[in-house]
Protein backbone atom coordinates (compact mmCIF):
# COMPACT_ATOMS: atom_id res chain seq x y z
CA UNK A 1 0.00 0.00 0.00
CA UNK A 2 1.65 3.38 -0.76
CA UNK A 3 -0.26 6.93 0.40
CA UNK A 4 -0.93 9.36 -2.13
CA UNK A 5 -0.86 12.70 -1.39
CA UNK A 6 -2.96 15.76 -2.71
CA UNK A 7 -2.91 19.53 -3.29
CA UNK A 8 -6.07 21.30 -3.89
CA UNK A 9 -5.88 24.06 -6.63
CA UNK A 10 -8.36 26.25 -8.69
CA UNK A 11 -9.40 25.36 -12.00
CA UNK A 12 -11.23 28.05 -14.12
CA UNK A 13 -12.93 26.66 -17.21
CA UNK A 14 -14.48 29.12 -20.11
CA UNK A 15 -16.55 28.94 -23.37
CA UNK A 16 -16.97 25.44 -24.41
CA UNK A 17 -14.86 23.70 -21.87
CA UNK A 18 -16.77 25.39 -19.22
CA UNK A 19 -20.13 24.49 -21.18
CA UNK A 20 -18.67 20.68 -21.21
CA UNK A 21 -17.53 20.85 -17.78
CA UNK A 22 -20.68 22.14 -16.62
CA UNK A 23 -18.37 24.28 -13.69
CA UNK A 24 -16.75 27.90 -14.42
CA UNK A 25 -14.76 26.95 -11.77
CA UNK A 26 -14.23 24.29 -8.81
CA UNK A 27 -11.16 23.59 -6.38
CA UNK A 28 -9.91 19.96 -7.13
CA UNK A 29 -7.09 18.32 -4.61
CA UNK A 30 -5.00 16.98 -7.53
CA UNK A 31 -2.43 13.73 -6.74
CA UNK A 32 1.27 14.43 -6.57
CA UNK A 33 2.15 12.17 -9.29
CA UNK A 34 -0.02 15.09 -11.79
CA UNK A 35 3.20 17.43 -12.51
CA UNK A 36 2.36 18.89 -16.03
CA UNK A 37 -0.68 20.52 -17.51
CA UNK A 38 -1.30 17.83 -19.69
CA UNK A 39 -1.12 15.45 -16.80
CA UNK A 40 -3.66 17.17 -15.26
CA UNK A 41 -5.74 17.65 -18.41
CA UNK A 42 -5.56 13.59 -18.91
CA UNK A 43 -6.57 13.33 -15.24
CA UNK A 44 -9.78 15.17 -15.48
CA UNK A 45 -10.75 13.35 -17.99
CA UNK A 46 -10.82 10.35 -15.72
CA UNK A 47 -13.25 12.15 -13.41
CA UNK A 48 -16.49 11.82 -15.60
CA UNK A 49 -18.14 11.84 -18.60
CA UNK A 50 -18.59 15.64 -18.44
CA UNK A 51 -14.44 15.99 -18.18
CA UNK A 52 -14.34 12.90 -20.59
CA UNK A 53 -16.09 14.68 -23.28
CA UNK A 54 -14.19 18.77 -22.39
CA UNK A 55 -10.55 16.78 -23.00
CA UNK A 56 -11.74 14.37 -25.55
CA UNK A 57 -9.03 16.32 -27.80
CA UNK A 58 -6.81 17.75 -25.46
CA UNK A 59 -4.59 18.90 -28.27
CA UNK A 60 -6.61 21.81 -28.87
CA UNK A 61 -7.40 22.93 -25.45
CA UNK A 62 -5.27 25.52 -23.70
CA UNK A 63 -4.43 26.57 -20.41
CA UNK A 64 -2.35 29.37 -18.59
CA UNK A 65 -1.30 28.80 -15.02
CA UNK A 66 -1.98 32.52 -13.07
CA UNK A 67 -3.25 33.81 -15.94
CA UNK A 68 -0.18 33.21 -17.84
CA UNK A 69 -0.41 31.28 -21.79
CA UNK A 70 1.44 27.89 -21.33
CA UNK A 71 2.09 24.70 -23.13
CA UNK A 72 1.15 21.53 -22.33
CA UNK A 73 4.40 20.38 -21.01
CA UNK A 74 4.40 23.26 -17.72
CA UNK A 75 5.11 22.24 -14.49
CA UNK A 76 1.62 23.03 -12.61
CA UNK A 77 3.72 22.97 -9.12
CA UNK A 78 3.27 26.30 -7.64
CA UNK A 79 0.24 27.75 -9.77
CA UNK A 80 -2.79 28.91 -7.27
CA UNK A 81 -4.90 29.25 -10.72
CA UNK A 82 -5.25 27.01 -13.69
CA UNK A 83 -7.31 27.67 -16.67
CA UNK A 84 -8.63 25.45 -19.77
CA UNK A 85 -10.06 27.04 -22.53
CA UNK A 86 -10.69 26.68 -26.68
CA UNK A 87 -8.20 28.58 -29.09
CA UNK A 88 -9.38 32.22 -28.55
CA UNK A 89 -11.52 33.79 -30.70
CA UNK A 90 -11.31 37.84 -29.73
CA UNK A 91 -10.98 41.23 -31.60
CA UNK B 1 12.38 58.09 -26.51
CA UNK B 2 9.15 59.10 -24.11
CA UNK B 3 6.80 57.04 -22.78
CA UNK B 4 3.58 56.30 -24.51
CA UNK B 5 0.17 57.11 -23.06
CA UNK B 6 -1.00 53.62 -23.40
CA UNK B 7 -5.02 53.19 -22.58
CA UNK B 8 -6.68 49.83 -22.16
CA UNK B 9 -10.28 48.89 -21.31
CA UNK B 10 -12.12 45.92 -20.97
CA UNK B 11 -15.87 46.89 -20.91
CA UNK B 12 -19.32 45.78 -21.67
CA UNK B 13 -20.49 49.19 -22.39
CA UNK B 14 -20.26 50.26 -26.14
CA UNK B 15 -17.43 52.55 -26.81
CA UNK B 16 -16.75 55.99 -28.60
CA UNK B 17 -14.18 54.90 -31.43
CA UNK B 18 -14.15 58.95 -32.93
CA UNK B 19 -13.70 60.32 -29.49
CA UNK B 20 -11.10 57.85 -28.31
CA UNK B 21 -9.10 58.41 -32.19
CA UNK B 22 -9.63 62.36 -30.87
CA UNK B 23 -8.29 62.33 -27.97
CA UNK B 24 -4.98 60.30 -29.20
CA UNK B 25 -4.50 63.10 -32.26
CA UNK B 26 -5.19 65.72 -29.38
CA UNK B 27 -1.99 64.50 -27.88
CA UNK B 28 0.86 67.21 -28.72
CA UNK B 29 2.08 68.61 -31.63
CA UNK B 30 4.58 65.93 -32.68
CA UNK B 31 1.59 63.54 -33.47
CA UNK B 32 2.04 63.15 -36.86
CA UNK B 33 -0.38 59.83 -37.43
CA UNK B 34 -2.66 58.08 -35.85
CA UNK B 35 -3.90 54.60 -37.02
CA UNK B 36 -7.26 53.11 -36.08
CA UNK B 37 -8.94 50.06 -36.19
CA UNK B 38 -12.27 49.02 -35.14
CA UNK B 39 -13.74 45.51 -35.37
CA UNK B 40 -17.39 45.02 -35.50
CA UNK B 41 -20.15 42.43 -34.66
CA UNK B 42 -21.02 41.45 -38.67
CA UNK B 43 -24.43 39.25 -39.15
CA UNK B 44 -22.51 37.41 -41.87
CA UNK B 45 -25.32 38.12 -44.70
CA UNK B 46 -28.17 37.81 -42.45
CA UNK B 47 -27.08 34.58 -40.32
CA UNK B 48 -26.54 35.87 -37.25
CA UNK B 49 -28.60 37.99 -34.23
CA UNK B 50 -25.91 38.38 -32.07
CA UNK B 51 -22.17 37.98 -30.46
CA UNK B 52 -21.50 36.51 -27.21
CA UNK B 53 -18.44 37.45 -25.95
CA UNK B 54 -17.40 35.91 -22.93
CA UNK B 55 -13.45 36.62 -21.43
CA UNK B 56 -10.97 35.59 -18.90
CA UNK B 57 -11.32 38.85 -16.03
CA UNK B 58 -7.51 39.92 -15.17
CA UNK B 59 -5.79 37.49 -17.95
CA UNK B 60 -7.61 39.49 -20.63
CA UNK B 61 -6.51 42.43 -19.58
CA UNK B 62 -2.72 41.57 -18.76
CA UNK B 63 -2.62 40.02 -22.03
CA UNK B 64 -3.26 42.82 -24.09
CA UNK B 65 -1.10 45.03 -21.86
CA UNK B 66 1.59 43.11 -22.82
CA UNK B 67 0.96 43.37 -25.90
CA UNK B 68 0.71 47.04 -26.16
CA UNK B 69 3.92 47.49 -24.69
CA UNK B 70 5.72 45.02 -26.70
CA UNK B 71 4.60 46.95 -29.59
CA UNK B 72 5.56 50.14 -28.30
CA UNK B 73 9.42 49.07 -27.50
CA UNK B 74 9.43 47.57 -31.42
CA UNK B 75 8.11 50.92 -32.56
CA UNK B 76 8.11 54.93 -31.08
CA UNK B 77 4.84 55.29 -29.98
CA UNK B 78 3.05 58.64 -28.34
CA UNK B 79 0.33 56.50 -27.26
CA UNK B 80 -2.09 53.73 -27.44
CA UNK B 81 -5.41 52.96 -26.66
CA UNK B 82 -7.26 49.23 -26.76
CA UNK B 83 -10.75 48.85 -25.74
CA UNK B 84 -12.12 45.21 -25.79
CA UNK B 85 -15.73 45.05 -25.19
CA UNK B 86 -17.37 41.80 -23.49
CA UNK B 87 -21.25 40.11 -23.21
CA UNK B 88 -23.51 40.21 -26.22
CA UNK B 89 -23.26 42.41 -29.17
CA UNK B 90 -25.94 42.93 -32.32
CA UNK B 91 -24.22 43.63 -35.78
CA UNK B 92 -22.90 46.55 -36.22
CA UNK B 93 -21.69 47.23 -32.99
CA UNK B 94 -18.05 47.97 -32.54
CA UNK B 95 -16.09 44.99 -30.65
CA UNK B 96 -12.54 46.22 -30.44
CA UNK B 97 -10.46 49.03 -30.97
CA UNK B 98 -7.05 49.65 -31.38
CA UNK B 99 -5.44 53.05 -32.10
CA UNK B 100 -2.13 54.64 -31.90
CA UNK B 101 -0.58 57.70 -32.08
CA UNK B 102 3.50 58.49 -33.49
CA UNK B 103 5.20 61.18 -35.45
CA UNK B 104 5.88 59.05 -38.16
CA UNK B 105 3.26 57.28 -40.29
CA UNK B 106 5.33 53.64 -39.94
CA UNK B 107 5.27 53.59 -36.67
CA UNK B 108 1.57 53.53 -35.88
CA UNK B 109 0.66 51.46 -38.88
CA UNK B 110 2.58 49.01 -37.67
CA UNK B 111 2.09 48.96 -34.51
CA UNK B 112 -1.66 48.86 -34.69
CA UNK B 113 -1.39 45.77 -37.01
CA UNK B 114 0.72 44.11 -34.96
CA UNK B 115 -1.53 45.03 -31.58
CA UNK B 116 -4.85 43.81 -33.53
CA UNK B 117 -2.68 40.22 -35.06
CA UNK B 118 -1.38 39.34 -31.46
CA UNK B 119 -4.64 40.02 -29.42
CA UNK B 120 -6.65 37.89 -31.59
CA UNK B 121 -4.64 35.05 -30.99
CA UNK B 122 -3.53 36.17 -27.66
CA UNK B 123 -6.00 37.91 -25.66
CA UNK B 124 -8.63 35.33 -23.81
CA UNK B 125 -11.92 36.31 -25.32
CA UNK B 126 -14.33 33.96 -26.80
CA UNK B 127 -17.41 34.10 -29.39
CA UNK B 128 -20.35 32.71 -29.11
CA UNK B 129 -22.70 33.04 -32.15
CA UNK B 130 -26.63 33.80 -31.70
CA UNK B 131 -28.37 32.90 -34.79
CA UNK B 132 -31.46 35.39 -36.06
CA UNK B 133 -33.76 32.07 -36.55
CA UNK B 134 -33.72 32.71 -32.48
CA UNK B 135 -31.28 29.27 -31.67
CA UNK B 136 -28.18 29.40 -30.24
CA UNK B 137 -25.39 28.82 -32.04
CA UNK B 138 -21.75 27.37 -32.31
CA UNK B 139 -18.37 29.18 -30.57
CA UNK B 140 -16.55 30.49 -33.29
CA UNK B 141 -13.59 28.31 -34.61
CA UNK B 142 -10.52 29.86 -34.16
CA UNK B 143 -8.24 30.36 -37.45
CA UNK B 144 -5.14 28.79 -38.51
CA UNK B 145 -4.90 32.16 -40.51
CA UNK B 146 -5.08 34.02 -37.62
CA UNK B 147 -1.51 32.40 -35.85
CA UNK B 148 -0.07 32.27 -39.00
CA UNK B 149 -1.03 36.52 -39.46
CA UNK B 150 0.70 36.61 -35.97
CA UNK B 151 3.57 34.63 -36.80
CA UNK B 152 4.58 37.19 -39.01
CA UNK B 153 5.75 39.71 -37.00
CA UNK B 154 8.64 37.37 -35.50
CA UNK B 155 10.41 37.61 -38.62
CA UNK C 1 -17.38 41.12 -55.58
CA UNK C 2 -19.73 43.82 -54.74
CA UNK C 3 -18.36 47.31 -56.11
CA UNK C 4 -17.01 49.50 -52.98
CA UNK C 5 -18.04 52.81 -52.45
CA UNK C 6 -15.00 54.76 -53.26
CA UNK C 7 -14.75 58.17 -51.71
CA UNK C 8 -12.35 61.13 -52.79
CA UNK C 9 -11.87 64.50 -52.14
CA UNK C 10 -9.03 66.83 -52.69
CA UNK C 11 -10.32 70.00 -50.21
CA UNK C 12 -9.22 72.92 -48.70
CA UNK C 13 -11.37 72.90 -45.87
CA UNK C 14 -10.73 70.56 -43.01
CA UNK C 15 -12.22 67.07 -42.78
CA UNK C 16 -14.11 65.28 -39.83
CA UNK C 17 -12.13 61.83 -39.37
CA UNK C 18 -14.62 60.64 -36.79
CA UNK C 19 -17.71 61.09 -39.49
CA UNK C 20 -16.33 59.93 -42.44
CA UNK C 21 -15.13 56.46 -40.41
CA UNK C 22 -18.57 56.48 -39.04
CA UNK C 23 -20.29 56.41 -42.03
CA UNK C 24 -17.60 53.40 -43.11
CA UNK C 25 -18.84 51.42 -40.28
CA UNK C 26 -22.12 52.10 -40.91
CA UNK C 27 -22.55 51.30 -44.41
CA UNK C 28 -23.92 47.75 -43.34
CA UNK C 29 -24.83 44.38 -41.60
CA UNK C 30 -21.05 42.90 -43.30
CA UNK C 31 -18.82 45.63 -42.24
CA UNK C 32 -16.36 43.33 -39.89
CA UNK C 33 -13.48 45.90 -39.64
CA UNK C 34 -12.67 49.63 -40.49
CA UNK C 35 -8.84 50.72 -40.60
CA UNK C 36 -8.14 54.66 -40.90
CA UNK C 37 -4.78 56.66 -40.91
CA UNK C 38 -4.83 60.02 -40.21
CA UNK C 39 -1.84 62.13 -41.19
CA UNK C 40 -1.41 65.71 -39.20
CA UNK C 41 0.83 68.59 -39.47
CA UNK C 42 3.04 68.74 -37.06
CA UNK C 43 5.36 71.31 -35.15
CA UNK C 44 8.72 69.77 -35.33
CA UNK C 45 9.37 70.58 -31.85
CA UNK C 46 8.31 74.02 -32.13
CA UNK C 47 10.39 74.50 -35.53
CA UNK C 48 6.98 74.85 -37.52
CA UNK C 49 4.41 77.28 -37.65
CA UNK C 50 2.35 75.54 -40.81
CA UNK C 51 2.76 74.03 -43.70
CA UNK C 52 1.59 74.92 -47.47
CA UNK C 53 0.64 72.05 -49.50
CA UNK C 54 0.47 72.46 -53.28
CA UNK C 55 -1.01 69.84 -55.84
CA UNK C 56 -1.47 69.71 -59.10
CA UNK C 57 -5.70 69.72 -59.43
CA UNK C 58 -6.92 67.00 -61.94
CA UNK C 59 -4.25 65.28 -61.84
CA UNK C 60 -3.76 64.67 -57.34
CA UNK C 61 -8.07 63.48 -57.78
CA UNK C 62 -6.96 61.14 -60.62
CA UNK C 63 -3.57 59.50 -58.91
CA UNK C 64 -5.55 58.91 -55.69
CA UNK C 65 -8.31 57.73 -57.92
CA UNK C 66 -5.96 55.13 -59.02
CA UNK C 67 -4.60 53.81 -56.18
CA UNK C 68 -7.24 53.21 -54.54
CA UNK C 69 -8.84 51.32 -57.45
CA UNK C 70 -5.88 49.70 -57.63
CA UNK C 71 -6.17 48.81 -53.73
CA UNK C 72 -9.86 47.73 -54.05
CA UNK C 73 -8.62 45.01 -56.89
CA UNK C 74 -5.73 43.59 -54.33
CA UNK C 75 -8.10 43.42 -51.70
CA UNK C 76 -11.84 42.76 -51.05
CA UNK C 77 -12.82 46.54 -49.63
CA UNK C 78 -16.76 47.18 -49.04
CA UNK C 79 -15.45 51.38 -48.89
CA UNK C 80 -12.86 53.30 -48.98
CA UNK C 81 -12.69 57.26 -48.41
CA UNK C 82 -9.91 59.10 -48.57
CA UNK C 83 -9.28 62.52 -48.45
CA UNK C 84 -6.44 65.12 -48.67
CA UNK C 85 -6.32 68.57 -48.36
CA UNK C 86 -4.84 71.48 -49.66
CA UNK C 87 -3.39 74.80 -48.50
CA UNK C 88 -2.44 76.49 -45.14
CA UNK C 89 -2.25 74.24 -42.20
CA UNK C 90 -1.02 74.52 -38.64
CA UNK C 91 0.16 71.89 -35.99
CA UNK C 92 -2.80 69.51 -34.96
CA UNK C 93 -4.47 70.06 -37.95
CA UNK C 94 -5.60 67.29 -40.19
CA UNK C 95 -3.64 67.06 -43.81
CA UNK C 96 -4.52 63.66 -44.96
CA UNK C 97 -8.01 60.65 -44.00
CA UNK C 98 -7.11 57.15 -45.35
CA UNK C 99 -9.81 54.36 -44.24
CA UNK C 100 -10.89 51.72 -45.57
CA UNK C 101 -13.92 48.73 -44.71
CA UNK C 102 -13.79 45.41 -45.44
CA UNK C 103 -15.48 41.90 -44.13
CA UNK C 104 -12.32 40.80 -42.30
CA UNK C 105 -9.46 42.90 -41.15
CA UNK C 106 -6.32 41.88 -43.41
CA UNK C 107 -7.65 43.16 -45.87
CA UNK C 108 -8.73 46.56 -44.14
CA UNK C 109 -5.28 47.22 -42.75
CA UNK C 110 -3.27 46.31 -45.93
CA UNK C 111 -5.38 48.53 -48.19
CA UNK C 112 -5.14 51.69 -46.22
CA UNK C 113 -1.36 51.21 -45.17
CA UNK C 114 -0.97 50.66 -49.49
CA UNK C 115 -2.88 53.37 -50.29
CA UNK C 116 -0.90 55.77 -47.67
CA UNK C 117 2.22 54.11 -48.97
CA UNK C 118 1.38 54.88 -52.59
CA UNK C 119 -0.14 58.04 -52.15
CA UNK C 120 2.73 59.32 -50.60
CA UNK C 121 5.34 58.56 -53.84
CA UNK C 122 2.41 59.17 -56.56
CA UNK C 123 0.25 62.05 -55.74
CA UNK C 124 1.22 65.00 -56.74
CA UNK C 125 1.11 67.22 -53.05
CA UNK C 126 4.40 69.36 -52.32
CA UNK C 127 4.63 70.81 -48.59
CA UNK C 128 6.21 73.97 -48.11
CA UNK C 129 7.22 74.98 -44.74
CA UNK C 130 6.59 78.21 -42.44
CA UNK C 131 9.08 78.57 -39.35
CA UNK C 132 7.96 79.82 -36.10
CA UNK C 133 10.26 82.65 -36.43
CA UNK C 134 7.86 83.58 -39.05
CA UNK C 135 10.77 83.45 -42.05
CA UNK C 136 9.97 81.43 -45.39
CA UNK C 137 10.89 77.97 -44.82
CA UNK C 138 12.37 75.17 -47.54
CA UNK C 139 10.10 72.78 -49.25
CA UNK C 140 9.99 69.37 -47.51
CA UNK C 141 12.02 67.28 -49.45
CA UNK C 142 11.39 63.67 -50.68
CA UNK C 143 12.52 60.94 -48.23
CA UNK C 144 14.07 57.96 -50.25
CA UNK C 145 12.52 55.79 -47.51
CA UNK C 146 9.09 56.47 -48.80
CA UNK C 147 9.98 55.01 -52.42
CA UNK C 148 10.87 51.68 -50.26
CA UNK C 149 7.84 51.82 -48.46
CA UNK C 150 5.75 51.50 -51.36
CA UNK C 151 7.76 49.30 -53.15
CA UNK C 152 7.91 46.74 -50.39
CA UNK C 153 3.85 46.26 -52.00
CA UNK C 154 5.03 45.10 -55.78
CA UNK C 155 6.59 41.82 -54.14
CA UNK D 1 19.34 76.41 -94.35
CA UNK D 2 16.97 74.33 -93.05
CA UNK D 3 14.01 75.45 -91.25
CA UNK D 4 12.83 74.38 -87.38
CA UNK D 5 8.88 72.97 -87.30
CA UNK D 6 7.56 74.19 -83.82
CA UNK D 7 4.64 72.74 -81.72
CA UNK D 8 2.87 74.84 -79.18
CA UNK D 9 2.54 73.01 -75.75
CA UNK D 10 1.18 73.95 -72.52
CA UNK D 11 3.90 74.02 -69.62
CA UNK D 12 2.61 73.93 -65.61
CA UNK D 13 5.31 74.25 -62.64
CA UNK D 14 5.09 73.06 -59.17
CA UNK D 15 7.00 73.94 -56.07
CA UNK D 16 10.21 74.87 -56.12
CA UNK D 17 10.32 74.18 -60.13
CA UNK D 18 7.79 76.92 -60.14
CA UNK D 19 9.39 79.16 -57.88
CA UNK D 20 12.56 78.95 -60.03
CA UNK D 21 10.93 79.24 -63.32
CA UNK D 22 9.29 81.93 -61.41
CA UNK D 23 6.33 80.71 -63.52
CA UNK D 24 2.90 78.30 -62.61
CA UNK D 25 2.49 77.81 -66.33
CA UNK D 26 3.25 78.85 -70.35
CA UNK D 27 2.89 78.04 -74.05
CA UNK D 28 6.12 77.37 -75.38
CA UNK D 29 6.57 76.65 -79.08
CA UNK D 30 9.21 73.58 -78.84
CA UNK D 31 11.43 72.32 -81.76
CA UNK D 32 10.59 69.52 -83.61
CA UNK D 33 13.84 67.79 -82.44
CA UNK D 34 12.89 67.91 -78.87
CA UNK D 35 11.04 64.58 -78.69
CA UNK D 36 11.19 63.13 -74.73
CA UNK D 37 10.85 64.57 -71.73
CA UNK D 38 14.65 64.74 -70.91
CA UNK D 39 15.20 66.73 -74.28
CA UNK D 40 12.71 69.08 -73.06
CA UNK D 41 14.20 69.51 -69.65
CA UNK D 42 17.46 70.10 -71.42
CA UNK D 43 15.68 71.97 -73.76
CA UNK D 44 14.51 74.39 -71.46
CA UNK D 45 17.48 74.95 -69.73
CA UNK D 46 19.11 77.20 -72.53
CA UNK D 47 15.73 79.39 -72.08
CA UNK D 48 17.34 81.40 -69.29
CA UNK D 49 19.00 81.41 -65.67
CA UNK D 50 15.39 80.64 -64.11
CA UNK D 51 15.01 77.92 -65.89
CA UNK D 52 19.23 76.79 -65.87
CA UNK D 53 18.27 76.77 -62.27
CA UNK D 54 14.91 75.16 -62.25
CA UNK D 55 16.34 71.89 -64.38
CA UNK D 56 19.79 72.35 -62.93
CA UNK D 57 19.39 68.99 -61.35
CA UNK D 58 17.27 66.99 -64.44
CA UNK D 59 17.58 64.44 -62.37
CA UNK D 60 15.43 64.84 -59.74
CA UNK D 61 12.71 66.92 -61.55
CA UNK D 62 9.84 64.66 -61.92
CA UNK D 63 7.57 64.95 -65.10
CA UNK D 64 4.24 64.35 -65.90
CA UNK D 65 2.34 64.06 -69.59
CA UNK D 66 -0.70 65.06 -69.69
CA UNK D 67 -1.51 64.18 -65.61
CA UNK D 68 0.29 60.88 -66.10
CA UNK D 69 3.72 59.88 -64.27
CA UNK D 70 6.44 59.70 -67.14
CA UNK D 71 10.11 59.25 -66.86
CA UNK D 72 12.65 60.71 -68.61
CA UNK D 73 12.79 58.92 -71.69
CA UNK D 74 9.21 59.30 -72.89
CA UNK D 75 8.03 60.46 -76.20
CA UNK D 76 5.88 63.94 -75.90
CA UNK D 77 4.40 64.09 -79.14
CA UNK D 78 0.86 64.44 -78.58
CA UNK D 79 0.33 65.82 -75.12
CA UNK D 80 -0.96 68.66 -74.39
CA UNK D 81 0.22 69.79 -70.71
CA UNK D 82 3.50 68.45 -69.67
CA UNK D 83 4.22 69.43 -65.81
CA UNK D 84 7.61 69.52 -63.79
CA UNK D 85 8.07 68.98 -60.16
CA UNK D 86 9.97 67.86 -57.47
CA UNK D 87 9.73 64.10 -55.87
CA UNK D 88 5.92 64.43 -53.85
CA UNK D 89 5.75 64.93 -50.49
CA UNK D 90 2.36 65.03 -49.89
CA UNK D 91 0.40 62.54 -47.04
Amino acid sequence: MWSISMREIKLVYFAWVRERVGLSEERVSVPDEVLTVADLAGWLQTRGEEYAYAFENPAIVRAALDRKHVKPDALIAGASEIAFFPPMTGG
Amino acid sequence: MTTPRLIIRIQPEPFDAAAEIEALSRMGDDVGAVTSFTGYCRSEGGRLAALELEHYPGMAEEEIASVVVEASTRWSLLGATVIHRHGKMVPGDGIVLVATASSHRTASFDAAHFIMDYLKTRAPFWKKEHRADGTSGDWVEAKAVDDALAERWKA
